[in-house]
């Protein structure tokens, strides 16, 4: 079985800085990724290569076996790799499912074609309400779909963030730091919603997350970047346990060093 | 069933009779009140400087603040002017074909402006639009260079060469059209869009939108609109020279959105009417007239950063609060 | 020989006054982040001071050019607080504020001074003749004291401590207010400074050209393509780009025609604009 | 010396600090430890007056410092050293430092006062002309702490003093941390490395996601399990 992700010697250097150098790794399949690292790692700069956000100096990135680092952020977006950001992204002001209705409607209608076409937008918006309906019930927000979204407790609007990535019907998910900000309440909520989305979707799930309780619960493989390389990769309790990892996180000792 | 804002698409009848009506009102009033020369003239002006701050309307909902606007009406007005009185082609399809150059001139160029954003999109502007107004005055032969380009034969519809009113009535038609398409745009996924970009662009790209072939697409649209109004305004002058489409051109139509507030197209329109018709009527006054134009735009950034639009929405905002404490 | 010599003095002169311009033109975008579209019409309240108290007033040329950039400075300061702090960190709505007061100053200027040209007498007239070359020396006037006051620029902003922490407000505002620094005030007088130097060069070109309440439109031009080309906030680059601009159109306007001068560096301006938007000499941040 | 009450900071609906007490003892070092978003950086900018407190008060030397704007704290004696270093990047070394003193005006005592930051980081000497977006990692974490030293601050602050640093290179700085303290400076210490911040410092505060979890003396946190947990998880019985 080839991995839904593979990342292959991907880096990126920005100045002289680099901030992802030569990693690889595979993703997707059975079970949740968990990418981890200390701060300044490159989590979030693999993230941006791996959507098209930013441009890779050099190496691959392949998704369900095509090649995928020339495309664009918007085309990788509709070969159905989604992503959920760090800070919310929300629209307030609109209410919930207003906001899914949105994401879908993106999806539906990608380029200034599909828009002067009636036909095509009037299929675009019946196709779109479904899936703002279908996302709102995974979401498990029903009752709140006529509130304002930017009212919505912080939480809440994480929530709807993954909800909206979901409108695109993605194959794979990458999610950056779902839990941060949130409160251990709305922390479960959301560990709870990304094991619904992975097992009653089937959508692969790959998480950056930085609560590490979190990244246990749901992980069963780890890869662990430190200082833009990939120190180590593999099933979650393995990986936890190497000493390494340990020290990447705690630091090396003073005396030892 | 659950709304969503695109069910707004639907206005209140009312507001469509009215808006129908005060279109008429504008296009016949010459009809009942008599054919003044002067209050025509402004009216062309009117119509096509509101055409004119649309389009630039367009490119503010993208965010993107274009300079070379007083340059894409420059383009639609001397290449209208090229193909009538030297190509020997007819009005129309000059017209027509002047909107396409202008579009055509924004497709070039757009693949590369498009990705520059801001403030260096305004500077990038602002370079097209004098190195095209500078070939208008260096290509003497084709453009008739500092002297201007004279001689334009008026428009002429269905073999009728059209009188002060009829310029009026196209010029209006244009307006209204650009006016009631893009309001139709707006209220549509249009707006959606543009709205969603201007909030939150990272969103709108992870799910799968092409914000740049979208953005490239505005730019086109809106350039074809600079292009239709420069023709008119060609063929009711009969005479045009560079200094019309220069830099001041393209910031009085973002001084008439600031004016009428980016936010809404109504507003738009009525900045056109407040700051279009000024230098005509102030013409006694010319001198304090720029002075004028200018405090009161300064004061208008200060305390009104929203235009008209806002001081409307402010005070309906207001007068509702009032309603529920009473 | 004697053409490529009285070309270059030109060329320098113009070098310096658009060094001059484009230096608080570009150091206002740094710290600002304001594109000051007004930035001509300082250059042209200092030609209009320079009418008043030395061509109207009587004063000497000397206090009257110094007393003339002071008062645009001065004027630079208040209108920094007044219309300019409400935009800090939106550049948009600072470039129209600054259109708006680029509209209004002229026209106060014409309402004044009427819209007709006026003329100030030379303070120094004849040539200085070197073998068969002659030298305007109130040219030569104009690039002493523009040298003098580059300069003089350039120690305060590389040397002196309100220079250092000007540079360090631009490159980082919030770690400057660490380290104590209160940056608007920083600001205000970053603004005071970039109208001072525009106004001493309208001041020094009042006699040279005649002067009318549009002629700020022109040199802001030069001095923004002086500024994209040396790199938006780049010091050093805007000098260096002033020397390339004004001597390849002093060579094109003698050779060829200046329209196409014109246009050219239009073009380059473009080029550099989408391909390296920080600028020839600028780093992108 | 600091005296922290009842700190909560938030970004718009996100709760970065919540209801934080701590103190630090003049002529200490305190860490402070934790994971990424624990909200360390957020307490450093909340102390310099960056980011607007929702609630509590700040005391230097028993002095209500909470309304006073940035520069005002920085002349009462706090001075930062940043997450990230963030030298001024087209500044030399040297002149990165004279901005450290910005708020000073004897000119010798500054001449010496640079003289004692190039003898805690010899290196800086060798490169005081260099413009500081040219210096390593290093070099560069170096100058930053020398800048917050030049405002002869009697609380200095750092934050995040090993970031990106390699293990030879924090070495280094650590030590210049050691001397600086032995020196007679009040340290608060923010660091992700929990090994090297609990070896640096004689009391410590714990941080997790906003809140102070744990505070005493740092040989005592260090073997605590919950702070293993705090960072790798699973393991947590708190």
């Amino acid at each position: 079985m080839s991995a839904v992700l593979q990342v292959r010697n991907l880096s990126r250097a920005f100045g002289g800085i680099r901030a992802v150098d030569g990693v690889s790794f595979e993703a997707g399949g059975d079970g949740i990724t968990g990418l981890i690292g200390p701060n300044g790692a490159g989590k979030t700069t693999m993230f941006n290569l791996i959507t098209g956000t930013t441009r890779a100096s050099s190496g691959e990135v392949a998704f369900q076996g095509e090649r995928i680092e020339r495309l664009s952020a918007p085309a990788i977006a509709r070969k159905g790799l989604g992503r959920t950001f760090q800070m919310t992204h929300v629209f307030p002001g609109l209410s919930v499912l207003d906001n899914l209705y949105r994401a879908a409607l993106f999806r539906q209608l990608p380029s200034p074609w599909s828009l002067v076409r009636p036909a095509t937008v009037r299929q675009g918006r019946r196709q779109a309400f479904a899936q703002a309906e279908q996302a709102l019930a995974m979401i498990g927000m029903e009752s709140l779909a006529n509130d304002d979204a930017g009212a919505l407790a912080y939480g809440q609007q994480k929530i709807l963030g993954v909800g909206m990535a979901l409108t695109t019907q993605p194959s794979m998910l990458l999610m950056d730091e779902p839990a941060a900000g949130l409160n251990a309440v709305e922390t479960d909520a959301m560990s709870a919603l990304i094991e619904r989305v992975h097992h009653s979707a089937g959508v692969s799930i790959v998480l950056v997350e930085h609560d590490m309780n979190m990244v246990m619960r749901l992980c069963s493989h780890l890869v662990v970047l430190v200082n833009g390389r990939l120190l180590a990769s593999g099933p979650a309790a393995t990986v936890r346990d190497n000493p390494q990892v340990i020290d990447a996180y705690l630091g090396a000792d003073l005396e030892n060093a | 069933m659950r709304r969503t804002d695109l069910t707004l698409v639907h206005r209140p009848v009312g507001v469509r009779a009215a808006e129908l009506l005060v279109a008429a009102a504008l296009l016949a009033w010459p009809l009942a009140l008599g054919e003044s020369r002067f209050a025509l003239h402004v009216g062309v002006m009117v119509a096509l400087y509101a055409t004119l701050a649309m389009s630039m309307n367009l490119m503010l909902r993208i965010g993107q603040l274009s300079l070379a606007h007083g340059a894409l009406f420059g383009i639609g007005a001397y290449v209208s002017a090229i193909l009538t009185r030297d190509a020997g082609l007819g009005f129309v399809s000059a017209f027509v074909l002047a909107g396409l150059a202008s579009a055509l001139i924004a497709l070039v160029t757009a693949p590369l402006f498009m990705r520059i954003k801001g403030v260096h999109f305004a500077l990038l502007t602002f370079a097209f639009g004098e190195v095209v107004v500078l070939c208008f005055v260096e290509f003497v032969d084709i453009f008739g260079g500092n002297n201007g380009f004279g001689q334009i034969p008026p428009a002429q519809l269905l073999g009728h060469t059209l009188d002060r009113y009829g310029s009026y009535l196209l010029a209006t038609t244009l307006a209204l059209v650009s006016y009631f398409s893009l309001q139709a745009m707006y209220r549509r996924e249009l707006g959606v869009i543009t709205a969603s970009l201007q909030q939150d662009e990272a969103l709108v790209t992870a799910s799968g939108f092409e914000a740049l072939r979208f953005r490239v697409a505005v730019f086109v649209l809106s350039a074809a609109m600079a292009g239709w109004a420069g023709s008119l305004f060609a063929h009711y002058q009969g005479y045009i020279s560079p200094d019309s489409f220069g830099f001041w051109t393209a910031v009085n139509a973002v001084i008439i959105n600031v004016l009428g507030g980016v936010g809404a197209l109504l507003g738009v329109v009525v900045g056109g009417f407040l700051l279009i018709p000024l230098p005509e009527l102030l013409r006694d006054l010319q001198q304090y007239q720029r002075f004028i134009y200018g405090i009161v735009l300064m004061a208008l950034l200060c305390f009104m950063p929203k235009g008209l639009a806002g001081l409307w929405s402010g005070l309906i905002e207001r007068l509702r609060v009032g309603r529920a404490r009473a | 020989m004697q053409i490529a010599i009285q070309i270059s003095i030109i060329a320098l002169m113009s070098a310096f006054v658009y060094a001059l311009i484009a230096l608080g033109f570009t150091l206002v975008f740094g710290i600002m982040r304001v594109v000051n579209f007004a930035h001509g019409e300082f250059y042209m309240l200092g030609a209009y001071a320079m009418y008043v108290l030395y061509g109207l007033l009587g004063w000497p040329y000397g206090s009257a050019l110094i007393a003339g950039a002071l008062l645009v400075g001065a004027a630079g300061f208040v209108l920094e607080r007044v219309l300019f702090r409400r935009f800090t960190g939106d550049e948009m709505g600072g470039m129209i504020m600054s259109l708006a007061l680029a509209i209004t100053l002229q026209a106060a200027i014409s309402l004044v001074f009427t819209v007709d040209d006026l003329s100030v007498a030379r303070p120094v007239e004849g040539a200085l003749q070197i073998g068969s070359v002659f030298l305007a020396l109130d040219q030569l006037y104009v690039v002493g004291v523009t040298l003098l006051a580059l300069a003089a620029f350039y120690v305060l902003i590389e040397k002196t401590r309100v220079g250092i922490t000007i540079r360090a407000v631009a490159q980082d505002s919030e770690v400057a207010r660490l380290q104590g620094v209160r940056s608007w005030r920083m600001t205000a007088l970053t603004f005071a400074l970039s109208c001072l130097l525009a106004g001493l060069a309208g001041a020094l070109m009042a006699p040279v050209y005649t002067i009318h309440p549009h002629m700020g439109e022109l040199v802001v031009v030069k001095a923004f393509i002086i500024v994209v080309l040396g790199g938006l906030g780049s010091l050093p680059g805007a000098v260096i780009a002033a020397l390339i601009l004004s001597f390849t159109e002093a060579i094109a306007s003698t050779f060829y025609n200046s329209t196409v001068a014109t246009m050219l560096s239009f073009l380059i301006v473009m080029a550099v604009l989408t391909v390296r938007p920080a600028g020839l000499m600028g780093r992108s941040r | 010396m600091l005296e922290a009450r009842n700190i909560s900071v938030a970004y718009g609906p996100i709760a970065a600090l919540r209801d934080v007490s701590f103190s630090v003892r003049p002529g200490s070092v305190c860490a402070i430890v934790g994971a990424n978003g624990a909200g360390k950086s957020t307490l450093m900018k909340a102390l310099c007056g960056l980011v607007p407190l929702q609630a509590g008060s700040f005391h230097l030397d028993g002095q209500d410092i909470t309304a006073l704007p940035t520069d005002q704290r920085i002349a009462k004696g706090l001075a930062l050293s940043p997450e990230g270093r963030r030298l001024f990047p087209e500044l030399s070394t040297y002149e990165n430092l004279l901005m450290g003193a910005y708020l000073r005006r004897d000119r010798q005592a500054i001449r010496e006062d640079i003289d004692k930051v190039y003898g805690y980081f010899p290196r800086l000497a060798e490169r005081q002309n260099s413009q500081g977006r040219h210096l390593s990692g290093g070099e560069q974490q170096m100058c930053a702490i020398g800048r917050a030293l030049m405002s002869r601050p009697r609380l200095l602050l750092l934050d995040e003093p090993s970031l990106g640093l390699a293990p030879n290179v924090t070495l280094e700085v650590a030590r210049a941390i050691r001397r600086i303290s032995q020196d007679g400076t009040t340290i608060v210490l923010v660091e992700q490395n929990a090994r090297l911040a609990l070896k640096l410092s004689q009391h410590a505060l714990v941080l997790e996601t906003g809140r102070l979890v744990l505070d005493g003396p740092s040989d005592e946190i260090m073997n605590n399990p919950h702070v293993t947990a705090a960072y790798l998880g699973g393991h947590a019985t708190a």
